[in-house]
């Protein structure tokens, strides 16, 4: 995946790292947007956030505006993010009950969510909760209630699983979180653009940010067409 | 949407709202009641308004004179008919509104539901009575409920107690009412309130409406932001 | 009405006027109850609570334990019960919002609410909101929210209008506001238990506390059987 | 009911559990988890229980302790499988226990619609994917939405930060989490708490919980009445 660059599209030197690409994605979160972060890699963005961007962190656990993880004597175990892990309070922060928190997520009033996925479909669809292996124990979280209710959806992954497979395919194989509902997928290898795809009579997902491989390689290592945005 | 402007005029809140906006319109009686939001409105000139609203205004101010200034196409509430509310009075007897009377509670729930993201819900209120004729009804564990749809509003104007910069609000006593929900089932939220704080001014704990929900915060001796 | 009682059943000495009647539903409202009192003269009861019985009163328009009408000093136009008149807040009350107080009384939390009625039939359908007459404005408020919500409905009302047609009927002639949901109706000439009589397989009500009026000339009066309980 | 009975004694508070009740039990990890009274109930022997909480245990104590005592038939939770759910992985790959699976929103919001007398409600959550399979569905407005029920209990466990002697209740920080819902949610709602104030000794204003929901509230320190 460390293929120089082919192509006559613009790459970086080489695939992102998740540093690399939380600080993508910490660039195109709109100044004062609200925005949740999914459990595991996304809470990264968190830490690339321009200082001054008011952006808010929403977590469903029942609280707006938390701030860093916190250490020390600031550790409380009544205060934690949805990862079970103790954070801080911002000025302006609000706590409120579960109901509350994911009718919030459910009405569509949070403008961003980044969450890691196992799959993404060319048309949105996303599989992130379940392997669908026989032996595995089922568990959602509110991975369902996110993927239908941000008026964003991003996913941060990476472009190709441990045995090369893409997770960016014509249909979800794994059982699915949510339809059609994820607009952007941001890569080790790319950013790609799900919202307008959508409205392509090519079924075409578009690219940006190539790094580390070239649209030509992109487009044969995916089974679902590739163009440059 | 980001956090809330604070604005000091009351003119400037209400300068986008369209024609033919659903605006959702706070208060219980006067307890809550955004009247200078709705001043503003009047003077800003807005007409074929569907107001969502518990009453249907009183004396001769605030919603009542809103609709005195013929701005309003139909009205959507659980009580037009007080001893105050010759305004409206004389309209509907005059076929010159539209009325929808819903029951208080399903009013409130109604908006819940768009703010909640609920596409319907099946609800036991009203069964049985001219107020859910024509409604889906189902038997559910032996209980007959009707199916009620979500009142989204294009604007909603509340009044609140006190703000923060971000636009976290809290209420005071019963004027807390139909603020809350309100704020949760418009498309922009605009809150009058007596003061604005610094943020870290109000205690996360007791905050009511979130600033995630507010889009402009009005008052007149506040700093503009 | 205020015939002497002719009959062998027990009778005070003549109608009870409202404030008895309020007396005597506060009387029967269990200590710790949680109540809602409608507007109107359903609001006298709450003169009539023992003192330290502990009652709740719940106003719709987001309270618990509010305490007496406000005067003087006392008087908040930000603090009213659903009458829209100023009241006052005793120690360990609670504010919330609309959606939060129908919940509440939607869900069947509270034990007890009392209610004007213009008609009831003896199946204890309840009708209170709209006369039926053609030119009237229609307003319900949350008179249907509590006519289906509370665990005991009772209704609070002369049994006979002014002009002599009784107000428990066999049908309600005028729009319903809740189906099969009052329990007890309380009136001048006495209090009749429809809950009771719904088991009853001769459709009949049961009244107790005849007041000024004999079971004999009720049963003449009324188009439903009566029996005394 | 009428105002919360104050108890000194986490058995006492549980003493009437049923076998085969459904037990709601708050909290998000263990902010908001009422470990006493799982211990009490671990105690109490009640069995067959079913258990609706976020979780399906952490480590070897509160729930997973209950677990471990084979007191639990059924449980249903947005997230059973966690690094440290040891004691429910080996019950369900044994076969031992029922799952149901709900999305961590519409398992809040399940329990509201039971408190809130909903009958049912138009979901959007979940849709297309295997939990909702069977479910009704319906497009509302251009969305599918499926039908979902509320979760009723017996009995809710939570724990709150203080509690008046009437039995309102206000809590800490994101340990509310899902105390505030389950508490209009069933039958018979016990909640611990760090304190117990006299009345008057809370501000009417940051009540969450209005005393009218909890049934017993049990504080070691506490006097009983």
């Amino acid at each position: 995946m460390s293929t120089p660059s082919t192509s006559s599209a613009p790459a970086e030197a080489g695939p992102r790292d998740k540093h690399a690409l939380a600080a993508a994605i910490a660039r195109d979160v709109p100044d004062g947007a609200y925005v949740n972060l999914g459990i595991g890699q996304p809470t990264l963005v968190a830490e690339h956030l321009r200082e001054g961007s008011g952006v808010v962190l929403h977590t469903e656990n029942g609280m707006l505006n938390f701030g860093p993880v916190a250490t020390g004597d600031d550790v409380d175990l009544d205060l934690t993010n949805a990862g079970k892990i103790p954070v801080t309070e911002l000025p302006g922060a609000a706590y409120f009950h579960h109901a509350d928190s994911f009718a919030m997520m459910r009405g569509g009033h949070l403008d961003v969510c980044v969450l890691g996925a196992f799959q993404v479909s060319a048309n949105g669809d996303l599989a992130n909760w379940h392997t669908g292996a026989p032996d595995a124990i089922p568990a959602v979280g509110g991975a369902m209630d996110l993927a239908i209710g941000a008026e964003q959806v991003w996913v941060m992954m990476t472009l190709f699983a441990k045995d090369g497979t893409a997770k960016i395919v014509p249909t979800c194989t794994y059982p699915l979180t949510g339809l059609a509902c994820v607009d952007r997928v941001y890569t080790d290898l790319g950013t790609f653009e799900l919202a307008a795809s959508r409205g392509r009579a090519d079924g075409a997902v578009v690219v940006r940010d190539l790094s580390g491989i070239s649209l030509e390689e992109l487009g044969g290592r995916l089974d679902v067409p590739v163009v440059l945005g | 949407m980001s956090a809330a402007s604070i604005l000091a005029s009351y003119a400037d809140a209400v300068a986008d709202v369209e024609d033919g906006a659903t605006v959702l319109v706070g208060g219980f009686g006067m307890a809550g009641m955004p009247v200078e939001l709705i001043d503003a409105l009047i003077e800003q000139g807005a007409k074929d308004l569907v107001i969502v609203s518990n009453n249907a205004g009183n004396g001769d101010t605030g919603l009542a004179a809103l609709l005195a200034a013929k701005r309003v196409r139909k009205v959507v509430c659980s009580f037009p008919r007080q001893s105050d509310s010759w305004v409206f009075d004389g309209l509907y007897r005059a076929g010159q509104i539209e009325l929808e009377v819903v029951p208080q509670g399903n009013l409130a729930e109604r908006m819940r539901a768009a703010g909640a993201g609920i596409g319907a819900f099946f609800c036991p209120t009203g069964v049985g009575t001219p107020l859910t004729e024509g409604k889906e009804t189902r038997v559910i564990d032996g209980r007959t409920y009707a199916l009620e749809y979500p009142i989204k509003g294009d604007v909603a104007l509340i009044k609140a107690h006190r703000a923060d910069t971000m636009g976290n609000l809290v209420y005071r006593k019963t004027a807390r009412n139909f603020g809350p929900v309100m704020a949760t089932a418009a498309r922009t939220v605009i809150a009058q309130v007596s003061e604005v704080v610094p943020l870290g001014g109000l205690d996360p704990e007791v905050v009511v409406t979130p600033s995630i929900y507010v889009d402009r915060v009005v008052c007149p001796t506040a700093q503009e932001s």
